[in-house]
């Protein structure tokens, strides 16, 4: 066992049991928070592809000097796009929300068989 | 001249706060926060107003030291006590809500009295109405409010009274 | 140290994600969804990701909480208004 | 039952398939190409000591634009999704608007006031310090929204000005481009931060434009989560 | 310097027995009044003693861990009373189940009559 | 010698952290699950200051910063909708 395959195999079933929720649910709030659950294993995952093997934050401060950082700081790419995929994530979870709002107001239920329009 | 006042005061406490937060001091960082904070005192925010029970006469600034560190000590005894109970087979507990009564006047004296209160031995404070605050307690000691202010509020009070004025 | 730290804290976090689903009331959902983000954001420390880290904590537990709970009051109060518009017309009751 | 038998298959199936991606793998002993070059090359080439940070406002500083234009995005579709109801007037049968609501009690609102500013100040930290610590424009954002949303838990009925919000966040979004293009003015390319100084390394006044652009980040997406909840609040159904 | 190392160590120990303490004081405690009680101030002393134990060892963190410190003690009880007031606010008596003192009867009523009871949201 | 006596405090604190756990699971409603939380994320910090000792960075120590306000606002956010102020 070793850090990245523990990381990535925590994400890996996180974001099963997002996906479970999200299936098996039928309250669209669950479905919502399901759907948080899978964004943050997914997040996980990026992030556990881009550790190095007894790496560190990729900053420089005393502890870290410019020369010495190649192996030993970790990937700052996945950092990088996981950072900005938090916050879209929460825009979209808003907007989900707003939705689950909207849908409660105008069909007087929150679960997923009130919406029929778009089933085939 | 007033408004001048509390926003002197406000400046000070954000300066402050930031000096802690940047401690290894570099004259750059002295800047920045000095704009930061002259623009966070300048704007028209919501809370300035509050800053202005802040005193820094040095008689206030004692009595601060030494409330700070009754109020330590008060900590300590609050979770001597909490640990006495936690673990006795059968917990020594008879909790109920008590009515005591304060003189403070001001905003942030009665908010550092309510932390005071709920970081001490057994009490939490629920509600603060007026002069009446209501406070659940873990063991209940004493019924009528007046004991009941004498034993929880009183060591508190006569020194934020000269904190904040 | 911090493999043992790691496991710990992916432990709870998976029965958190579980308990997420399957408690009853949803605020407690919410409640334990948003502790899914705490200890989310601990493991991103231990990878040696602190932006990451911080923005979990900031975005991911506390903003995403707030913004679940406010559209469950918002729900919470369109059912009170339902509620109470049945009961005046109690002929014509929805659902 | 079959549905959930289905289910189970399906979750079963990706589980396989993403068994081999998890078992074999060792933790890696050197970078990916691209991360190898950001590496050594990012801290003489730009000035941050905080690589994400490099990565974020000027490597790929175009994703992190478009980013922010999602966010604006969402924040129009949730503010149009809540806005197409109009609010009732309280006293109407069978409403609930604001009036329903409980104010918080007094030390609530006190302590709101107290930390208002210091969380702001502790945002602007946060964000102005985004080259040096694990800081940056978002959470420093998040910060500055949070601050705003401590007051509106204190006191439910408090009036946001939107104008301030929309003008505070018209004006970062387009100082962000601006100095996208002063970039590609003075320097090699759009969002380009080297057409200041880089200054001395690790210190507060370094790496060029990237704290600039990180504050004017953190304050438009500090407005725009701010819309975002204050929308989801005021919105009385 | 290794001296002070040592004594930060047994100080976070200290701490973290507080935050033990804390923790078991939350799984013990009969109601949620109470579970609050042990949960604020053992936490709160916990970790201001786990945060002097990290600053003897590491001298240079002293800003940031005063910060945190000071934080904490503002915030933290702040949180207790307004989580206090909510359950109060829902109706959750803060008597145990067996006791029925009449004396301390008496000035619950006075809170009782404070507020208007509607638990139905929880 | 020092390390040793802070991996076994930081082993406290995360049994500390497990038992608090417990009452997010189980716990009969929603007040005990958010003073839970609240004291959770108290130690939680206490692991993180731990973390950033053990690692030697300086730099995680915002992270904590940032993780206190956020302990305090998800718990005021949960306490306000209880009593119905949200």
């Amino acid at each position: 066992m070793n850090i990245t395959q523990i990381v990535l195999i925590l994400g890996f079933l996180l974001s099963l049991i997002g996906f479970w929720g999200l299936l098996t649910r039928r309250d669209l709030f669950r479905m919502i928070i399901s759907f948080s659950l899978l964004d943050t294993g997914v997040h996980m995952i990026m992030i556990g592809i881009g550790y190095i093997k007894g790496g560190t934050a990729p900053i420089f401060d005393e502890a870290l000097a410019v020369g010495e950082a190649v192996g030993k700081v970790v990937d700052p790419v996945p950092s990088a796009l996981v950072l900005t995929a938090i916050v879209i994530g929460l825009a979209v979870t808003a907007l989900m929300l707003s939705y689950a709002v909207r849908v409660y107001t105008s069909r007087k239920s929150l679960s997923i068989d009130a919406v029929k329009e778009l089933k085939w | 001249m007033e408004a001048f006042a509390y926003r002197l005061k406000a400046f000070l406490v954000l300066a402050g706060v930031w000096l802690i937060l940047i401690y290894p001091f570099s004259l750059q960082e002295l800047y920045t926060g000095i704009a930061i904070s002259l623009l966070l005192v300048i704007l028209p925010l919501p809370g300035n107003r509050v800053f202005a029970e802040i005193g820094l006469a040095p008689k206030r600034v004692f009595f601060a030291v030494v409330y700070v560190l009754v109020l330590i000590i008060e900590i300590f005894r609050a979770n001597i006590d909490v640990a006495l109970r936690v673990v006795k087979p059968v917990l020594p507990i008879k909790p109920g809500i008590v009515k005591v009564q304060t003189r403070l006047k001001t905003k942030l004296g009665r908010l550092a009295l309510a932390n005071s209160i709920t970081l001490t031995p057994g009490t939490i404070t629920v509600e603060i109405k007026g002069d009446e605050l209501y406070i659940h307690w873990i063991y209940i000691d004493a019924e009528d409010a007046d004991t009941a202010t004498q034993k929880i509020v009183s060591q508190f009070e006569k020194y934020l009274e000269v904190i904040f004025g | 140290m911090s493999m043992t730290i790691l496991i710990v804290m992916g432990v709870l976090m998976l029965s958190g994600g579980i308990a997420a689903l399957y408690i009853k009331d949803t605020v407690s959902a919410i409640v334990a969804a948003g502790v899914v983000s705490l200890l989310a954001s601990v493991i991103f420390l231990i990878v040696g990701a602190p932006d990451v880290a911080m923005t979990e904590a900031a975005i991911g537990s506390a903003l995403t909480t707030v913004v679940f709970l406010f559209a469950w009051s918002r729900i919470k109060e369109a059912e009170k208004e339902k509620d109470t518009l049945e009961s005046d017309s109690a002929e014509e009751g929805g659902e | 039952m079959i549905k959930r038998f289905i289910i189970v298959l399906a979750l079963a199936a990706i589980a396989v398939g993403l068994y081999p991606l998890a078992w074999g793998i060792q933790d890696a002993e050197i970078l990916t190409e691209v991360a190898n070059e950001y590496v050594e090359n990012g801290a003489d080439d730009l000035g941050a000591a905080n690589l994400v940070t490099s990565v974020v406002v000027s490597y790929r500083g175009l994703d992190t634009l478009g980013e922010i234009t999602v966010l604006f995005a969402a924040t129009a579709g949730v503010t149009m999704l809540f806005a197409a109801r109009k609010p009732k007037k309280s006293g109407q049968k069978g409403s609930l608007a604001d009036d329903s609501r409980r104010t918080g009690s007094e030390l609530l609102q006190t302590g709101a006031d107290f930390l208002f500013p210091i969380l702001w100040m502790f945002g602007m930290y946060i964000f102005v310090h985004g080259h040096l610590t694990p800081g940056g424009g978002f959470q420093g954002g998040v910060v500055l929204a949070s601050a705003v949303l401590l007051l509106l838990f204190a006191d439910s009925d408090r009036k946001m000005g939107h104008t301030l919000l929309q003008i505070a966040e018209a004006l970062s979004g387009a100082a962000y481009v601006a100095v996208g293009l002063l970039g590609l003015w003075f320097a090699a390319g759009f969002l380009d931060p080297r057409f200041l100084a880089a200054g001395e390394f690790g210190q507060l006044f370094s790496a060029g434009a990237i704290p600039v652009i990180y504050a004017l980040i953190g304050i438009k997406v500090g407005a725009e989560l701010t819309g975002i909840v204050d929308t989801m609040r005021r919105s009385a159904l | 310097m290794e001296i002070l190392a040592i004594i930060g160590a047994f100080v976070s120990l200290a701490g973290s027995l507080f935050l033990l303490l804390a923790a078991i004081g939350i799984f013990r405690m009969p109601d949620t009044y109470n579970r609050m009680q042990t949960g604020t101030k053992a936490t709160t002393l916990g970790s201001l003693l786990f945060f002097v134990g990290i600053g003897m060892a590491n001298p240079s963190w002293w800003g940031k861990l005063l910060a945190l410190t000071i934080f904490i003690f503002i915030t933290n009880p702040l949180s207790s009373h307004v989580l206090a007031r909510a359950l109060h606010f829902i109706g959750k008596s803060p008597l145990l189940k067996g006791s029925k003192d009449p004396d301390v009867r008496d000035d619950l009523e006075a809170v009782e009559s404070l507020e208007t009871k509607e638990g139905d949201l929880v | 010698m020092a390390d040793i006596i802070f991996n076994i405090a930081a082993v406290i604190a995360l049994a500390a952290f497990v038992i608090t756990f417990y009452r997010i699971i189980v716990g009969p409603e929603l007040g005990d699950r958010v003073v839970a939380l609240d004291a959770m994320t108290i130690m939680a910090l206490s692991g993180i200051t731990f973390l950033a000792h053990l690692l030697g960075r300086i730099i995680y120590l915002d992270v904590a910063l940032v993780y206190g306000l956020i302990s305090f606002l998800g718990v005021i956010a949960v306490a306000r909708y209880m009593e119905r102020g949200l």
